[in-house]
């Protein structure tokens, strides 16, 4: 019969995709109340994707978001209460409020930033990985970005580096077969990016991203292949985005009836019922749901009362400070 | 004269040059079905079918190079960069290429290229969706760049774009996409290098660029409550730049004052005012000031932003310090 | 047996080669003797790939070429004469001495230009393909690139682009297995360029560049399916550069018995025996021979005796002229 | 004091903090075996070994951005671009990555990268290998710049760069490789922001930058025959730009050259004569002058390059139209 996680890794991505879910719909619901400036681009739908791979992941580890980064924020450790201030553009902040949700990042999580720059991550992440290889560190980079990236010039480029140079990377694509309106048809004729990893002679592996539990061990095994030193891998994520491509879009370009069919497949519904199916009890899952809308309420209270950035600080953070005579 | 918003005066000015010309198409990403990420193009899909309202993968080097090479070739496609921003992934095609090829040949071919680009912040979009790069371009010899303040000049300045055999950048600014203004019911053009008196005066010359203008003219009517005269100014074009009507008036009024959104030092405002302290030496009263926004990355939050860019206010504290110079 | 060329295309292709080797003798020699400022890559040894190409092609028919653009522009039909003076930075150069070797280009032969932007053609000639495909015009494009242009991200945009829009035109790799010093493990992991065509579904073909003939057949099919609308291919020649990067480069880097071995395999010395088997006369060839090293003689003395270009020219050609009115 | 070429002492910088820090490494293309396209790095791979002088595919983008996430994660990279003018496939991981991460993320991370860039003409390498492109950068927030004229501060300001946390850009200008000069035995930086007076003088001021510096020197004995004393004075870095040195001698002199060999429209002499034309506006004597090349592409024939850029005569122009400046 086929691998299963132990009870305690199991509950551990459910809480991670209950995090990453329910922050997400309070977000929503926020921006809809004009509490958060900006655009905003949900991560809903995708879940199991961000939980899978980054529970593979310890602190030490480098990944890279994209302009969709609150999933991997979350994932890779974030709290909700820093990260809510950062969205409502408050001083607490993970940022300061000079990031806010497509800047996001937590360099002391190893979450090197969402980034509003499709595809920007990867050679980012390749590079924290060069740092890992060339310093011997033990860490792996992790690249998350989208099928539409897949098509930038910046992805070619760092999965060539890294296959060269063997680097501990793996490149995590989100496919939701959506470029913001655009569908995977009109980007790429490809049906999945993973064979591109055949251009760089690095493995390409596909996995449904609406289980948690197979993302988990595909991711597994990546990053294990590269902290091991064996090099780099494209690991292509099949999901759904639920909402617009940002929450201004109300997604009349998509096909009612294969959406519906997708919302149906909710990877979280879908693997509550295998925790309970493998005797989880209810109330474990429960107390989960608790703790998370718990903290989730703290958290938007602390954003609420957060002081707004000092503008006097505005300029504060552009360089780094030096001083030659400290040499 | 109809009164219709910035935006709906640049799809008017796309519609008739596609009605005009079968060599004239669009291409950019997400601007079919979807309108642009503004709305720009929104229904010209309808209109004119997927054939010439060509949505792209998310590839700026391959679209803008591609864009190249069919100008080159005998088309004039009308490209959209989605935000100024993203221009970092495809400058080669721009600076290297469109704005070289017909000289590096001899003069053997010519670039009827149109390049779209909204700019500007004041959105909480944050650094990667914020910016004003128009310097970078007026540098770059072979590129002509229109930045159209209001309904009327988006269309008349876009449709010269368009026939224009050369590689033209257009600079939209977002925040103006919305401002209605009075738009001529029949076809018409607004030339290159003309500047454009906005406003009539006598005591200090304003020259300003995008949504500049608006503040300077709100600052303008501030200002003749204390009895104060602004003389406004808009170039429309900064390649070419219409330096001859703004030495004009600062000969009269002996002080300049230049606004622009984009950050102060390498900003436009730096060549203007150096052409201008060169031609005008003997008639400048006062030191010449510059509005733009304070040196930094664009930040999220909203009370930070205000902090970096320049509005009404900053325009009549120029003033003042040049009305107020004892030397 | 073996698809075999007419003799007329035969002694064609016979030509093109030595028109092209002897050229670039030619330029090798006059370069040492500093008659040639600037920069100079040859094509010696890769004849057979320009050659075997461009004997497809019409004047119609749009080319991009690299850094190591002589053999293409010779292929496409360049004139030694207006090609030598180009070189020689002479006012009768094709290009009026602004582009020299690395810029050489003749529109009117669909030569869009040398490059001395590695893979900034590809975009270019993709743009070529989309002008024809929109407007209905039956020419190809066809971008010749090395294996390390391969790696750059406008590669990867371009091909991708062109897939998704079935567009007509062939990516030929000319793949010498070095980027300037660098040896091909050193810049990709892949041994093929070639297999890279199924990171867009398109066919990718592997060919021998040192037989004129089969590359000859392998481009006419190329050629074909992109004019009958089949769409792109990406057609990999195997060469080899016999000289290096560029005249300043001694190739102490370089293995000598492989290199050895490559020399030995001399295209233009083995189709010449291929065309006598045949039955083709010595006299026939030693025939081509003298009229090219004729027409070579015509050209130098013709570069030479051209005048320098009139400083008061230098700003010429930049902008193509515009009048409004005239609309 | 020891006398050596520029090339010889950048070597020596990249030497003596390679030996200095593990943390720093090279990484660029060719820089290896091959020593870099303009021979910088000639034999530090024999010292330092593969691991350190790392060679990468032809992939500006993918190689800046895992640099900048290489600096980001611990190490301190120093890349090479072996021509400036192939920033434009790579503009976003400087402009929106590299420099704007630490803004972005509220100060929580730096970015200790040093980008080298040979850069300028005068060598026939036509318009894609003979730019100057200081300006785009002096534009960006975030960014250091250094611009050494001489041997000593192209090693002083190299050691300086990489000891600096933040990403630093140093355009070596190609023209001065060979050129020799003294440079002191033991360590030294040259800290940023401090201008060099490089001559003292009492008639006019010639701020100039890299081999400008040269040529306002030649031009400063030339005019000393005709008695005018030219007091010469190099920012070194143009970011931060020690505008308080040219002030004061601006103050002196009454008089301003600005002297670049970029083009004139948008080059940072509008930057600094718009600074010094704002502080000095009463004791400017005369308007200031800026000496720069006509705005054009760069030429390949040696005649129409030398017509395009400035040197000594175009500052001994300058010169005397200051001083005969009768308003
Ligand atoms: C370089 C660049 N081009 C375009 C955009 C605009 N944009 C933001 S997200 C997006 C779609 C990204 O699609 P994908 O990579 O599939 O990620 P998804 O949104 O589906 O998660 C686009 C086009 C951008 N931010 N940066
Ligand atoms: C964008 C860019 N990067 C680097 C260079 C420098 N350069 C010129 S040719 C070359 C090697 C090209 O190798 P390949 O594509 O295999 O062509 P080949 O020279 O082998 O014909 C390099 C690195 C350049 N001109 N442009
Ligand atoms: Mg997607
Ligand atoms: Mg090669």
């Amino acid at each position: 019969m086929e691998k299963q996680v132990s009870q305690e890794v199991g509950l551990q991505l459910y809480e991670l995709m209950v995090r990453i879910r329910k922050f997400e719909e309070a977000v929503v619901n926020l921006f809809a109340r004009g509490k958060i400036p900006g655009f905003l681009h949900t991560y809903i739908g995708e879940e199991a994707v961000a939980a899978g791979v980054c529970a593979n992941l310890t602190l030490e580890d480098k990944i890279t978001s994209t302009h969709r980064g609150h999933g991997h924020m979350v994932a890779k450790g974030g709290r909700f209460d820093k990260a809510m201030a950062e969205l409502y553009g408050k001083a607490t902040g993970y940022n300061k409020g000079k990031g806010g949700s497509m800047h996001i990042a937590e360099p002391d999580l190893g979450m090197l930033g969402a980034n509003a720059i499709v595809a920007a991550g990867l050679p980012i992440a390749t590079g924290a990985a060069l740092t890992a290889q060339y310093l011997g560190k033990d860490w792996v980079g992790v690249a998350f970005f989208g099928d539409g990236a897949s098509n930038e010039g910046a992805f070619h480029e760092s999965l060539n580096l890294a296959s060269v140079w063997n680097l501990p990377v793996v490149y995590v694509c989100e496919n939701n077969e959506f470029a913001e309106s655009t569908p995977r048809w009109q980007h790429q004729k490809i049906k999945d990016v993973a064979i591109r990893a055949q251009a760089y002679d690095i493995p390409g592996v596909i996995v449904d991203g609406n289980d948690v539990e197979a993302v988990y061990f595909c991711a597994k095994e990546a990053v294990e292949r590269a902290r091991s030193g064996g090099g780099p891998t494209l690991l292509e994520a099949k999901t759904t985005r639920w909402r617009g491509h940002h929450e201004a879009d109300n997604q009349s370009y998509r096909d009612k009836a294969e959406f519906q069919a997708a919302l149906e497949n909710d990877a979280i519904v879908k693997w509550e019922s295998v925790l309970l199916s493998r005797g989880v009890p209810q109330e474990k899952l429960d107390e989960i749901n608790n703790r998370v809308e718990q903290e989730l309420k703290a958290a938007i209270e602390f954003a609420e009362q957060s002081p707004l950035p000092d503008p006097a600080d505005a300029r504060a953070d552009i360089y780094t400070p030096f001083e030659l005579e400290a040499i | 004269m109809a009164v219709m918003t910035y935006r709906e005066a640049v799809r008017q000015a796309l519609r008739e040059e596609l009605q005009n010309d079968e060599r004239v198409y669009l291409i950019g990403e997400d601007i079919a079905e979807f309108g642009g990420s503004l709305k720009v193009t929104l229904g010209l899909l309808d209109e004119f079918g997927p054939k010439r309202i060509r949505n792209t993968p998310i590839s700026e080097m391959g679209l803008l190079g591609a864009a190249v090479g069919s100008a080159a070739t005998g088309a004039r496609p009308i490209a959209e960069v989605m935000y100024s921003d993203f221009f970092g992934m495809a400058m080669d095609q721009v600076f290297n290429q469109a704005a070289k090829m017909r000289y590096m040949f001899g003069g053997k071919l010519s670039i009827p290229l149109t390049i779209r680009a909204p700019m500007g912040g004041r959105r909480s979009a944050a650094a990667h969706h914020s910016q004003c790069l128009e310097a970078w371009f007026m540098h770059i010899p072979g590129l002509k760049i229109a930045m159209p303040a209001n309904a009327y000049d988006a269309k008349g300045l876009l449709k010269t774009a368009v026939r224009d055999p050369n590689p033209v950048i257009v600079f939209e600014n977002k925040m103006l996409y919305n401002v209605k203004g009075e738009v001529p019911e029949e076809p018409f053009f607004v030339p290159f290098g003309v500047a454009k008196l906005v406003r009539e005066g006598s005591d200090v010359t304003v020259v300003a660029v995008s949504d500049m203008v608006d503040y300077s003219l709100k600052a303008a009517e501030a200002l003749e409550a204390d009895g104060i005269s602004l003389e406004v100014i808009d170039p429309r074009t900064i390649a070419p730049l219409d330096i001859e009507t703004i030495i004009q008036s600062v000969k009269k009024t002996g002080k300049l004052v230049v606004a622009h959104e984009a950050n102060l030092t390498g900003g436009i405002g730096a060549e203007i005012a150096a052409q201008v302290g060169y031609r005008a030496f003997d008639y400048l009263q006062a030191p010449i000031e510059r509005v733009a926004a304070k040196d930094s990355p664009i930040p999220f939050a909203p009370i930070l932003e205000k902090e970096i860019l320049p509005d009404d206010q900053d325009v009549i504290d120029a003033v003042h310090r040049v009305m107020d110079y004892a030397g």
